[in-house]
């Protein structure tokens, strides 16, 4: 194999990061969402380059259903997106802030 | 995958079939109170088939458990669906929602979770979660009379998803570092491999118990708990209280069972984390004027608790967390019950000048709900007391004497802001509007919890050896 | 104790603690009807003073440690055990909890505001000061220790004076706190105990073998004290009295005063001494001191008060501080006044608070400012408050006299100098009862207004207590003769 | 008759308390007037009947057990002996006359049954005191004579001050009263008893320091009820109660509590010099205190009172120079006269319409029945000590006690004895004067004397006047009846040549004739008091209640309110609610955290996560992850 197995990890570890870093410093849902995504495909990469590592199936099994609860979190999360444009006409996440203390 | 598997997984299979039956159904025939006591029945038939039908063996495609201690929260979580269920009704009524659509989200709930109590394998672990996660997104924004539905939706939705993030991820670390997935080998082999890798796999460990923190709420990862328990619907909220948090401890505990102590590098850590949340959640809770953000942070502080019996890694901590979680669940859900069987058109009461003096028009269900908060802070003569008793137990004999300190310190600030609730309840300066009467099935789920709390608390010898038999 | 198995017999203590409960539920269940209610708990609490006449007088003069012992198992796997155990102290205290009570409910007999539930705490209560007296398990005993705070607290915050809520909370966090160190230190022991014997149990009984190096038994005694000294409650651990008495409703009040407060030196007597006897022999003295103070202190702010419920308050805390000193003592004589000065002190400020109750009904105010003169126009009722305060200011032929000098007698022996110190309390308890006395009975009239004189029923809950202050102030023989045996092998047990 | 009818003396005047305090507003007046007379009278018949059980070693008689607990055993036990008797007689006699003046002095009064079953109880309790067998019967009598005095001087409640003065008299009491305690308790500790008579017997086994001790702090007791020095303070106010009152406790029998005790523990205490001396010196001083304060005062009560101190100062020098039968001796003639001038006083103020002020008096002799002066002059010259009453022989006894005591210093004693007798004739002949010579200088009406008012006078008056025959000394022909009556209790026998008695006989006589003329010369015209600093001074008996009052009374009323705002409010309180707002302010504070925001609840992972990789870090750095 050629990539080695610590690049990989940094690699998805930096992605991670940068998933995260999407999160933390957007303030659309959407772009959250989209941060969130890149977390979880970080996810998928550690799993590809272990399940090659250990030669064992698994991992991608993991990864293919990874995908799969993706997908479905994903439409939940728009049918949302939708719901909170009708009420709020916005897609700020700080305006949803009714509740506190 | 055989058909012993199959038969092995009836119970949840009786849920997730009816679920997808009623859903169908639902989406022609709108009558919601046939489709209600179908979900009922789906439930408790579910937990009878997991109470009667032995299961032929005991692990099912590797993925999940089907020993006796699965079994156990199988029934307690098909149980607790079908008391969501009876809370449900009316609100579903009154809110003109599709009721197959909540019957099924709810039969689907209860599913994930009694395959997340059960799972043994990082990926039935993760599925079962996200199963149930999936279905509380959308049950917490159902309600569309609300205003703070939407929002507390779009919170869980989001915390949820930057925490499922997490999961994968320290689930891939783990994966990566000890190349299994099935649970004991997954984490057992941490011990062994060394180096790099060792430190991947803690790492790992540490996101999911981010992770985790999220969705049982730990200091820091708690805030969204009195946002979203506000915003959800008395009987939704009640479920994500109680099961949504409790299959996930079960998760652990069975985990910890499984694998003997695995936390020997992170056990600071936890301490860190469990004294903080004991204490973060009785001083939020102090300063509520809200009983559902109240009880939100009461179950953030015990939670805490709970974790110090996880800390402790024993068999008596474990057995004692498992207590735990059934008593906790048992009077946290009967608490919301009680906001539930007295909500009506105008919503629910929860702000406190709702509760002011409403002991005399309601004195029953205010009684309960004085009982019941009692319970939780844990006064002698109720289950609370015991669960407290086994959690410090335990403690003090694996010597964490200050979390024990703490942990009794926050619960005498507990007591005092559920004694506050109590005294506002009967308290008689100006008279209380009156509220709904409930319906016999709300109030039979209130009788259920109230006289478990008593009978668990003045005979809590049944389930201590019930619980010591299953445990495995 | 262990030997000592549970007798054939019937389970009159089980009975004891049952009966309240039932009365109690029987009272919720009645809610639309307050009559039925008033009746109920009379009922109940009568036959609950019926049993301990019985047990006093038919099994009051066993031998041995147990006059009754029952052992039923409860929680295997902790090895706590239902047992409940009574002897010579713990049969007084029932006795006096079942007569107080009797007099609490007809003292209540004019609550109009939810009627049921004033009456259904109340004998809640009094279900939980039994257990407290009987149980012989530290679980059990943790158990009705914490129950019995919450009918108490209730009572206060739902029928109390101005600022309930404020003393209610202060009332229950204050004891809690308390208790919760008592709650660590039982688990250590128990965990000490099992450790070492092999044998997991709860029982007091078994307990008392534990051998314990001295910080262990340092800190474990400390953990109980925290619980006993603030209930008793020693000064400076007694605010949270003052409060709650002056804030509670009479019933309330009475109980509290007559019994509730006796738990915490029970618990000296009952737990804490016999399990850590080394580090009681080392703690006396400072018990001495504390008891000293709060005599003093007390004294002191009692006859700085103008509210007469206030200062009755104080003097309890006063005549509590000379109980703790014979205990401190540890002479049999001196624990024998003890025991006896907490029965007698529980009837005669328990009747100067029905007292103070009536007079409050009628004036409406507790004000010495604005009262004087009652003797003049209600002469029964002066004549009986006259009578319970001699009583307490320890006039010879009086009850408190009996217990107070032998307490006196006892502790000369041991340590003259505190028997001394305490005597001039004495004097400070003439002070401020006569003054007491001369704010309400003498004097001008504050108001001229016609003010009923005593009724039926106060009559009938004053004049039994007017009898027994006199009866165990002349021949408190009946009363002392339980106690004997029960005493002397508390303490042989006691120190090595 | 078995003994254990002794019972009946003290019980018959009990019962009829109870009865009157029960019932008596109920029962028609006559009943409850009569019962409280045949109660006291009948003790005195039943004293008469009993007399043979005091002779010899006397009787003891035991009811019931009362105290019983490990090595403490007391019981209700009389001791009916030589010592006890007489005083018996005199209490119960002496009571049951006053009981009949009572009845007509109080026949106007509308609550008469609390003062009868008041007087009946105190008559109870001084019995009590009296044929008590062991200590605590005693301390209960002891302590019930108290009440009843605070019962009795605040009769009329509803003036603020004759409450407090009742109050002010059970307080320093039971100061006393307090050392008396110490006293039990510490001869309990040591003789494992506390009956009188094996004390008694036990007494010379105890060490010396420890006699002293105790004995002085018998003295203090003794002080409290007997009001001598320091604890004096009460008497004087005590006379704002009824007079009938005021003769029975402050004259006859309370104040003579304290002597009687001490002759009771005679033998204990008379095996300290130290203590001895201390009993005369506080006798000395409180009879000369006394008798100057009386000089001066202006209320007619006031004087009998101070005069009664100093008289029982008297007693205390007797049973100082350690003649118990001199001490009875005084007591019992003093008992009488005293008794005699009250009750005269009683009908003095009747007379004068309510008037106690005696510069506001005069002439008495016109306005009322001649006899009453009469009566009165008899008290007065017994109290006087002129010679061949009463009150001269008992005085000289005690006089020439102190005079033949082997212990020189106590001729200062004496000397001290001999100023007080002559003040006291002058002051007893100032009173005299200035209510019955001259003209009436006051406004007030006479109110009639009923004539229960007026003939109980008359046999206290005579044996006042003949009291010397009790004890007449021998040199003048007299058979010491009581000193041989007394034989081992009485004490030391005083032993002196005729020269010596008679040379004090003839002082004694000089000494009154003295005074009796320089009152004559001053006091047989009135001429108006003018107020100077030094009858100031004696007028509120040198200031003693303001010392009292700054000393004690001040300071304690301080520490009530330091420690209960000071302490209990401020401290205490203040600590607690100081935690309380801790707490609050910092839940306020956490609570803030939650700022409703999703960012805010993000970042919270992101946070955690860093700890996370920091600890991490930290693990690695120390040499984590194996």
């Amino acid at each position: 194999m050629m990539i080695p197995f610590g690049h990989a990890l940094a690699f998805a570890a930096a992605l991670f990061v940068l998933g995260l870093t999407c999160v933390l410093l957007r303030r659309q849902v959407i772009m959250i969402l989209v941060g969130v995504e890149i977390m979880l495909n970080a996810a998928s990469l550690v799993f590809v380059a272990a399940s090659a590592y250990w030669q064992q199936a698994d991992g991608q099994v993991f990864v293919i259903i990874l995908m799969a609860i993706t997908a479905a979190e994903v439409a939940v999360a728009l049918a949302m997106v939708v719901y909170l444009w009708r009420r709020k006409r916005s897609l700020v996440a700080d305006v949803f802030n009714g509740m506190r203390g | 995958m055989s058909l012993l598997d199959l038969l092995a997984l009836l119970p949840v299979l009786i849920l997730v079939f009816a679920a997808t039956t009623i859903l169908m159904v639902g989406a022609w025939y709108k009558e919601p109170r046939p489709l209600i006591a179908g979900g009922i029945l789906t439930a408790l038939l579910a937990a009878l088939a997991a109470g009667m039908v032995a299961p032929p063996v005991s692990e099912i495609a590797g993925l999940f458990s089907a020993g006796g201690y699965a079994r156990f929260f199988t029934i307690l979580w098909s149980l607790l669906a079908a008391a969501g269920l009876m809370l449900g009704g009316r609100f579903v009524e009154d809110k003109k929602i599709g009721a197959g659509e909540y019957v099924s989200l709810l039969l689907y709930g209860a599913a994930g979770m009694a395959l997340l109590s059960s799972a043994t394998h990082l990926l039935g672990l993760f599925l079962a979660l996200e199963t149930f996660t999936l279905v509380f997104y959308i049950l917490i924004a159902c309600n569309r009379d609300c205003e703070f539905a939407a929002e507390a939706g779009l919170k869980y939705l989001l915390m949820g998803a930057v925490a499922t993030g997490f999961m994968a991820f320290g689930i891939a670390l783990i994966y990566a570092s000890t190349g299994s997935l099935a649970l004991p080998d997954a984490v057992t082999q941490l011990t062994t491999v060394s180096g790099e890798l060792h430190a991947w796999g803690l790492l790992g460990w540490g996101m999911i118990l981010i992770a985790v923190g999220f969705k049982i709420s730990l200091a820091p990862f708690h805030l969204w708990t009195p946002d979203v328990y506000q915003g959800a619907p008395a009987p939704v909220a009640a479920l994500l209280a109680t099961g949504s948090k409790g299959a996930v401890v079960a998760a652990l505990v069975g985990m910890l069972a499984v694998s003997g102590p695995i936390w020997r590098d992170l056990v600071d850590l936890i301490w860190l984390l469990a004294a903080l949340t004991m204490l973060v959640g009785a001083f939020s809770a102090l300063a509520q004027k809200n009983l559902k953000r109240l009880l939100a942070y009461s179950s953030v502080t015990h939670m805490g608790t709970l974790l110090v019996g996880l800390l402790c890694q024993t068999s008596e901590g474990l057995a004692a967390t498992t207590f735990y979680v059934v008593v906790y669940v048992v009077a946290s859900f009967g608490a919301f019950a009680v906001i539930a069987s007295l909500a009506d058109k105008r919503g629910e009461p929860m702000s406190f000048d709702d509760l002011r003096g409403l002991g005399y028009r309601h004195p029953l269900r205010c009684a309960v709900l004085v009982l019941l908060l009692l319970s939780l802070a844990g006064l002698p003569g109720t289950a609370g007391f015991m669960a407290k008793f086994t959690i410090f137990h335990a403690a003090l004999q694996s010597g964490y004497i200050a979390l024990v300190v703490i942990g009794v310190f926050a619960s005498v600030v507990s007591f005092a802001f559920y004694l506050r609730v109590a005294m506002l309840l009967f308290q008689s300066d100006k008279p209380a509007s009156t509220w709904h009467v409930g319906s016999p099935l709300e109030h039979a789920v209130l009788a259920v919890c109230s006289s478990a709390v008593l009978v668990l608390g003045l005979f809590p010898g049944v389930l201590f050896d019930l619980i010591g038999r299953l445990l495995p | 104790m262990t030997e000592l198995t549970s007798l054939p017999q019937f389970p009159w203590l089980s009975l004891l603690v049952v009966l309240p409960l039932a009365g109690a539920l029987l009272c919720l269940m009645h809610r639309k009807r307050p009559a039925d209610c008033r009746a109920l708990s009379l009922a109940t609490s009568l036959a609950v003073f019926g049993v301990a006449l019985y047990l006093f007088i038919c099994h009051g003069q066993g031998e041995g440690r147990w006059l009754l012992y029952e052992d039923v198992s409860w929680i295997e796997r902790y090895g706590a055990r239902y047992v409940l155990a009574l002897d010579g102290i713990a049969l007084l205290m029932v006795l006096l909890t079942s007569f107080m009570q009797v007099s609490a409910v007809l003292l209540a007999w004019r609550v109009e505001r939810h009627v049921s539930s004033f009456f259904a705490l109340l004998l809640l209560l009094e279900a939980g000061l039994m257990g407290i007296f009987l149980a012989y398990d530290l679980v059990l005993f943790y158990l009705f220790w914490e129950v019995a705070l919450i009918p108490m607290f209730f009572l206060i915050s739902v029928w109390g004076g101005a600022n309930r809520r404020q003393a209610a909370l202060k009332f229950f966090l204050y004891t809690l706190v308390g208790s919760f160190f008592m709650l660590i230190a039982i688990i250590a022991l128990y965990q000490i105990h099992g450790a070492q014997s092999g044998v997991y149990s709860f029982v007091i009984g078994d307990l008392l073998q534990t051998q314990l190096t001295a910080a262990q038994e340092g800190w474990l005694f400390a953990g109980f004290m925290a619980a006993f000294i603030v209930k008793s409650p020693l000064v400076p651990f007694h605010t949270w009295l003052t409060d709650a008495l002056t804030e509670s409703p009479a019933a309330g009040s009475l109980d509290l005063t007559g019994l509730l407060l006796k738990t915490g030196i029970y618990g000296l007597i009952r737990v804490a001494f016999p399990l850590f006897p080394n580090a009681t022999e080392s703690f006396l003295p400072i018990l001495a001191v504390f008891a000293l103070v709060g005599l003093f202190h007390a004294a002191w702010s009692a006859y700085h008060q103008d509210d007469i419920k206030r200062l009755l308050a104080y003097s309890s805390i006063s005549h509590l501080g000379l109980v703790v000193l014979g205990l401190a003592a540890w002479q049999l004589t001196a624990w024998e006044g003890s025991i006896l000065l907490m029965v007698t002190h529980g009837i005669t400020t328990g009747a100067l608070f029905v007292l103070v109750a009536l007079i409050q009904e009628r004036t409406g105010t507790r004000s010495m400012k604005e009262l004087g003169g009652l003797w003049g126009q209600t002469p029964c009722l002066g004549f009986l408050f006259l009578l319970f305060s001699l009583a307490s200011l320890g006039l010879p032929g009086l009850a408190n006299f009996a217990g107070e000098i032998l307490v006196l007698l006892g502790t000369f022996q041991q340590h003259p100098f505190w028997a001394v110190i305490a005597l001039l309390g004495v004097v400070f308890a003439a002070a401020y009862m006569l003054r007491l006395v001369q704010g309400v009975l003498w004097g001008p009239v504050y108001k001229e207004r016609s003010l009923p004189d005593l009724t039926l029923r106060e009559w009938i809950i004053l004049l039994p207590m007017a009898i027994l202050v006199v009866w165990m102030g002349v021949y408190p023989e009946p009363f002392l003769a339980p106690m004997h045996g029960t005493v002397a092998s508390l303490l042989a047990g006691g120190l090595p | 008759m078995n003994e254990s009818l002794l019972f009946l003396i003290p019980l018959l005047p009990l019962c009829c308390a109870v009865i009157n305090m029960v019932f008596g507003m109920r029962l028609p007046r006559l009943f409850a007037e009569v019962l409280a007379v045949t109660g006291v009278a009948g003790a005195f018949v039943l004293t008469l009947l009993f007399w043979g059980y005091a002779e010899g070693e006397g009787t003891r008689a035991v009811l019931f057990t009362w105290l019983n607990s490990g090595s403490v055993d007391i019981s209700f036990a009389l001791n009916f002996d030589r010592l006890a008797a007489p005083m018996t007689l005199m209490v119960t006699g002496v009571a049951s006359l006053i009981h009949l003046y009572a009845v007509g002095y109080m026949h106007e009064e509308e609550d008469y049954a609390r003062f009868f079953s008041l007087l009946n109880l105190f008559v109870f309790a001084m019995l009590a005191i009296i044929l008590a067998d062991n200590l605590l019967v005693l301390f209960l009598g002891w302590e019930g004579v108290g009440l009843c005095s605070y019962g009795l001087i605040g009769f009329w409640y509803r003036k603020l001050e004759n409450a407090k003065a009742g109050v002010k008299a059970f307080l320093v009491t039971r100061v006393g009263d307090v050392f008396l305690a110490i006293a039990l308790l510490w001869l309990f500790a040591i003789t494992g008893t506390l009956s009188i008579s094996e004390i008694n017997a036990q007494a010379t086994s105890i060490s010396p320091s420890v006699v002293i001790a105790v004995s002085l702090l018998l003295l203090l007791g003794a002080c409290g009820k007997s009001a001598q020095l320091p604890l004096m303070t009460w008497l004087a106010d005590a006379m704002a109660g009824p007079t009938p009152v005021s003769a029975l406790i402050h004259a006859a029998t309370m104040v003579t509590a304290g002597v009687y005790l001490l002759c009771r523990l005679f033998p204990l205490v008379s095996l300290s010099p130290v203590a001895m001396t201390a009993i005369t010196a506080i006798g000395a001083l409180t009879a000369i205190y006394a008798a100057t304060c009386a000089l001066a005062q202006r209320e007619i009560k006031r004087v009998l009172a101070y005069s009664t101190m100093s008289q029982v100062g008297y007693m205390f020098m007797a049973v100082g120079a350690g003649s118990v039968a001199g001490a009875m001796f005084h007591l019992l003639t003093h008992a009488f006269f005293k008794a005699v001038l009250f009750m005269a006083a009683g009908c003095v103020i009747h007379l004068a319409g309510e008037e106690n002020d005696i510069f506001k008096m005069g002439g008495l002799t016109r306005r009322g029945p001649v006899e009453l002066f009469w009566v009165f002059l008899a008290g007065a010259v017994c109290l006087a000590g002129l010679p061949l009453t009463g009150g001269f022989f008992s005085k000289d006894g005690i006089l020439l006690a102190l005079f033949t005591h082997p212990d020189p210093f106590y001729r200062v004693f004496w000397l001290i004895g001999v100023i007080t007798a002559l003040l006291t004739a002058f002051y007893t002949f100032r009173l005299v004067y200035l209510v019955f010579a001259g003209e009436y200088r006051g406004v007030g009406h006479p109110h009639a004397l009923p004539l229960l008012m007026r003939w109980p006078l008359w046999p206290l008056a005579f044996i006042g006047l003949l009291g010397g025959l009790l004890n007449l000394p021998a040199f003048v022909g007299g058979s010491e009846t009581l000193h041989h009556w007394y034989d081992n209790l009485a004490g030391r026998r005083v032993i002196a040549s005729h020269e010596v008695e008679w040379m004090l006989i003839l002082l004694a006589v000089a000494i009154a004739a003295v005074g009796w003329f320089a009152a004559h010369w001053r006091y047989r015209i009135y001429r108006a008091p003018q107020a100077n600093a030094l009858s100031r001074f004696l007028l509120n008996g040198w200031y003693a209640d303001t010392i009292v009052d700054r000393l004690f009374v001040r300071p304690f009323a301080a520490m009530g309110r330091f420690c209960s705002s000071g302490c209990d409010r401020t401290l205490f309180d203040g600590t607690l609610n100081g935690l309380a707002k801790m707490a609050t302010g910092w839940s306020s504070l956490i609570v803030q955290m939650t700022t409703g925001r999703l960012t805010t609840y993000l970042s919270a992972f992101a946070w955690g996560f860093l700890v996370l990789l920091g600890w991490f870090l930290l693990k690695l750095v120390s040499g984590g992850g194996h």
